[in-house]
């Protein structure tokens, strides 16, 4: 039987309260209505309302009482209703879930596993497609995670759950759809390792979250003219696993980086200077970028015309092919 | 009294929302909250909130036939749009958040244009400055201190204007509007912060929002008097808000409006508000619709007539057919205006990706004949 | 009574504060309040302010040696701070903002570890669970959603706890405190929100940071009731705390507590208080000081001789020359530890960086014999 | 008669106001006090309270109520007290003053500059010494200037006040008390435009705000050890002044890049991004960076260890030579 993505981090959410009395998840309108993309349907009704809870509309509020929350000793899982609303908690998520444990020197931990569906390509309107990932991957203390596939929306958002650092756990929205037949409860590699999701010998192309699908697809294609795409699936953006990067331009000798968020310093940029830094010899062309555009999301009859897609991507490789 | 400076009874809301108007019809004058309408501003009124119930209705079906990506409903909340927006001069200003059709058909704007937002082909289309009716906004509170800002620009020009802005009852839990609350105390700016308490926020309701007796005691903690009105009588809105508007314009100060409604229709056409409330409920909130008393009250003054029915009905079907011919399979435009706006100035901006979005449109409309609009 | 389930007037804060010792030593009985203090209390709750107030002075000294890089100061405030801190039990918990060291010497902090902080030797360098005391917050106001939380979790657990927060006038202008009392609101959570008010947020006098009439009165938007009392005095302080404590440990939900009061230093050693205040404004604040009083108390039920005198004065010394001790001259850690306490489980992060460290420190070491130290 | 960079950004405050009477100026502290580090100081007593006033503590509120203030025509010029307090006002700014007048279709215009002291390097407590211009600079909508001199402080600060488009204005706080003989008023290049504030050969340093000094200074201790350094002074860090850069790079063959911030997603990883993409061929070594860690701002007795200064800059330029 098929599950989507959005049940199998349902199904990793009920799984994690179920092992574990101390985890807490709670957010605007996550209770009785399950989410405004039913992620966390049916746990009220089984956990509680002590366990699952609907809060009062106020980001800060949710990230800020988390906080609490988990220096007490349980485990949230707050859920920001979507990317673009994360912004108001953007002083609690910086200043106090990333810096907190550092400034104590250890004593305070602060397990909290903040959920944020983000991305575009639903054709909702504005700030319901952001891309947030950079500003929380330049953020130390923070580990920023994304899943590309239910199989991984599953077991990243177990293993989230079950780690001691705070974790920003990014859902592509635009994936919650996306179907498996994997059998649950399911263990995949940990979230810091980067997965080779199709082996290839020309151009290296690193993405993740909603990207994976379409950077496979991208490999269909490339395939049909002749080229050989490796896909890598970075699954967490901090850390970024840096070596499996490295390793696969060390075959292919060029590499492109897929996101949908702009350009300038998103993770393109990071991963470009990674590259070039580790492993400058084996270059055989510029790390190149099929990402957004450096202006704000569009409206969503004109998404189509921003996002990167399979034709920006084989643009990409053409130019990298043509070094 | 304390040492404080201002009598803090003289800003806490009465025990009962002011209420002129009973679902039969029957008119209460009172000599606080006098009304000044002549039978035709009765009828205008009433004629505001025909119109603003039809436009609703259209736009629920445009989303339903794909025309539009979401909509989200003011249905039931017309007289607390219609009823403050009314109360307001030309040059005041309004700051909507993205429930305020009928404050916007009030004030004129074009109604399709509002409703490109929802439609996607950009992200607002309507000029703020042609009617002083600022852009939708989506961020929960955030208009609040837009509002704010701009009441405390027209105070330092001297131009003695007030401005409204609408948020919800979740909005109250925001911290964006309790600033602006902070702030237009301090400054004793013109800024009525109107709340629509229409019980619910998305799926959670009022209990769960706040523990306050009511939103409009809010209003002391910062200083403005919180008055509470009946949202669902446009007669008692309108007057509460013109006592609020005239104070303002005096320069006495801020207020807080908490107007009592129900939004009788899904948060958005995306929602399933069966999940969290009952038919009961509804049944129950029918009974108080804004529309209905006010015709009520038209016949029982025999302002009301077949004449008046037709008139308005057509007004109303000529706005809704009007929208559909704006909104149905509109276009967006040249997908390159996505670099238009971004700066005024935008030297040394994404040429490069202009260029490739250039690119990306000729190969497409070259290539496999891809349509581009 | 109208709609609302709870009666507003039972929240809103009397005309005058609660006041309950003159600066004489008068002490006025209260029914309402009583004190229930016998007299190794009352002498203890003197001996802390007047410990709080001599290590105050310590940490100015230090600053002005160069041992700290900047300090804010509490005196004045002691009353207020050691009241109320004495209010709680030993497993309530404490959400400090930065100028708390008469709730920090309360609880049994070590205070040469807390002022590690304004030396800059590390972030923070107290546990906060060895007293349930947590860490200093810097960012305004951030830490009431902290204690909120905790409580949250306490009612969770069921353990019949209180927790306070500690913020400033200032600080009830920001949003997060406002979204804390919010949910604790909502919730019942068992929280203190402890204003000092003292008057200024660095500069900028109360006037212009709200036009409510009384802090005190923004409880009642939360459903909480909101107290107020002479911060000054600190039995007063003492008795107001304790009656929300209970209450919120009963169950009964948080409680806003206004404490007037007055900062006799600048906002931080770093600051020139002669650009907005008068000597004037001082000399009178000056005559409501919170030690004088208690001792005026003590004086009079003759719980005041020489042998207590010495005693204090003997300990004050002993904590003031403790926390020099441990302030002065001391280093910081092995600057290695920048990447100690970054994530519990830094797999993948910054081995290059602390490669790169790593031999800075050896060549700085090495090469031109630059102390690390 | 010598002005710091404080006294030069105070001029032109208060020459900006004298020249149109729309600008106002506001923030925590910025009326009576004259701002903790006195850049606005004198300006209340000249221009009067309607035009330079203290408001409540409320950060997201100075911004909201600047942007309301630019719509009905005024130019605010809000301050933001400290680095690390401008994120409570992140919803602010990144979703209303960087998005508005895209929004808008262009009919709203939000001519605001945000000043904001940042960096670290003046052993203050936490939150008083972040760097966090990458974050406004992966939103697109909004400007980034940051002067390295006085003269620039003077001569950006009137430009981007005059500008019709939102500003981020981020002032290197150590070096308020740097000092410059400069007769003011005083006109500079563009903002837009890096400027080459000493030639050289061998290697270029792209640096910013409080690097610049240092920058400069890490070439004279290069020259020394017989290595040519060209340091190249960004000033505006959105638009970045790619041109230039890669021109330098063109002349030089390799390139460092200087921050406080820390390394993964600063400014830095843009920078290496946009040279290898631009400047391939020409590139002799990989782009390398001198910056801060990452890992959250030290404690002031340790920011030493942890800030980029001459010593990393020349070891990044001893790795790029080895190459
Ligand atoms: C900052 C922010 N958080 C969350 C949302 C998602 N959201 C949209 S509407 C809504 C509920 C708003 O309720 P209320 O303020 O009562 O207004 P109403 O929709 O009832 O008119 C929520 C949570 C948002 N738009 N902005
Ligand atoms: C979010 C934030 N904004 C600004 C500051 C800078 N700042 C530090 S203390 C202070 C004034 C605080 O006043 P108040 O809340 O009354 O507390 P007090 O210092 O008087 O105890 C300001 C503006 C800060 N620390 N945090
Ligand atoms: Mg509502
Ligand atoms: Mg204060």
């Amino acid at each position: 039987m098929a599950i989507t993505m959005a049940q199998a981090i349902n199904a990793a959410l009920r799984d994690a309260m179920e092992a574990d009395d101390r985890v807490l998840i709670f957010g605007e309108d996550v209770g009785r209505l399950g989410g405004v993309f039913r992620v966390t349907d049916g746990l009220q009704a089984t956990f509680g309302e002590e366990r699952c809870f609907d809060t009062p509309l106020a980001e800060s509020g949710i990230i800020g009482t988390a906080i609490g929350l988990a220096m007490y000793g349980f485990r949230p899982v707050p859920e920001m209703q979507f990317d673009g609303f994360t912004y108001p908690a953007f002083e609690q998520i910086v200043s106090h879930l990333a810096k907190m444990p550092n400034r104590s020197r250890g004593t305070v931990k602060l397990p909290v596993t903040v959920r944020i569906p983000y991305g575009g390509g639903i054709g909702a309107v504005e700030h319901h497609s952001e891309s947030p990932e950079a500003y929380w991957a330049h953020t130390a203390g923070l580990k920023v995670m994304t899943p590309g596939t239910p199989e991984d929306g599953y077991a990243m958002m177990r293993e989230a759950i079950a780690m001691d650092d705070p974790v920003i756990f990014l859902e592509p929205k635009r994936r919650y759809w996306m179907k498996s037949d994997a059998e649950l409860p399911i263990t995949t590699q940990p979230a810091r390792e980067a997965v080779v999701r199709r082996e290839g010998t020309d151009v290296s192309v690193f993405c993740y979250g909603p990207m994976v699908r379409t950077a496979l697809e991208a490999a269909d294609a490339a395939a049909d003219e002749g080229w050989s795409l490796e896909v890598v699936d970075l699954r967490s953006l901090s850390p970024l696993d840096t070596a499996t990067m490295v390793a696969s331009v060390e075959r292919t000798g060029r590499a492109i980086v897929v996101h949908e968020a702009a350009m300038t310093l998103g993770m393109g940029a990071e991963i470009a200077a990674r590259i070039q830094e580790r492993a400058f010899y084996h270059l055989e062309a510029p790390v190149l970028r099929a990402t957004g555009y450096d202006t704000p999301y569009p409206p969503a009859k004109l998404e189509e015309f921003w996002l990167p897609d399979v034709d920006r991507i084989l643009d990409m490789v053409e130019r990298s092919m043509s070094y | 009294m304390a040492d404080h400076a201002i009598d803090p009874r003289s800003l806490l809301p009465p025990d009962e929302p002011v209420h002129l108007l009973d679902p039969d019809g029957t008119l209460h004058e009172d000599d606080d909250h006098p009304l000044e309408l002549d039978d035709e501003q009765l009828r205008e009124l009433y004629r505001f909130m025909v119109v603003t119930r039809k436009v609703d209705r259209e736009a629920i079906n445009l989303q339903r036939q794909g025309q539009l990506g979401v909509y989200a409903s003011c249905m039931g909340q017309e007289a607390a749009q219609v009823g403050s927006a009314y109360a307001l001069a030309e040059d005041d200003w309004i700051f909507p958040s993205y429930r305020e059709l009928g404050a916007a058909l009030v004030r004129k704007v074009d109604a399709a244009g509002l409703l490109h937002l929802y439609r996607g082909t950009w992200l607002s289309d309507h000029d703020p400055y042609a009617h002083n009716f600022a852009l939708m906004s989506i961020p929960i509170g955030t208009q609040a201190l837009h509002a704010t800002g701009l009441a405390m620009g027209a105070q330092r020009d001297g131009n003695a204007i007030a401005v409204i802005t609408y948020f919800g009852d979740g909005g109250t839990s925001e911290g964006d509007p309790h600033e602006a609350m902070t702030f237009a105390g301090v400054m004793r700016s013109p800024v009525i912060f109107f709340v629509q308490n229409n019980q619910y926020a998305i799926s959670v309701p009022l209990e769960k929002q706040t523990a306050a007796p009511t939103l409009a005691h809010k209003a002391v903690g910062y200083g403005m008097p919180g008055y509470r009105v009946d949202g669902n009588d446009v007669l008692a809105t309108y007057a509460v808000t013109k006592r609020a508007v005239e104070r303002a314009r005096r320069g006495e100060g801020p207020a807080f409006i908490e107007a009592m409604t129900y939004r009788m229709e899904a948060h958005t056409t995306s929602d399933d508000p069966s999940r969290y409330r009952t038919q009961e409920e509804l049944d129950e909130a029918a009974k108080t619709d804004p529309i209905a008393r006010m015709r009520n009250l038209l016949t029982q003054r025999d302002l009301y007539d077949e004449e008046l029915e037709q008139a308005i009905d057509e007004q109303a079907k000529e706005t809704a057919a009007y929208v559909r011919a704006g909104i149905y399979d509109a276009s967006h435009g040249d997908p390159l205006e996505l670099f238009e706006h971004v700066y005024v100035d935008p030297t040394g901006h994404f040429e490069d990706q202009r260029e490739q979005l250039r690119a990306e449109l000729a190969s497409s409309a070259d290539g496999d004949g891809e349509e581009v609009a």
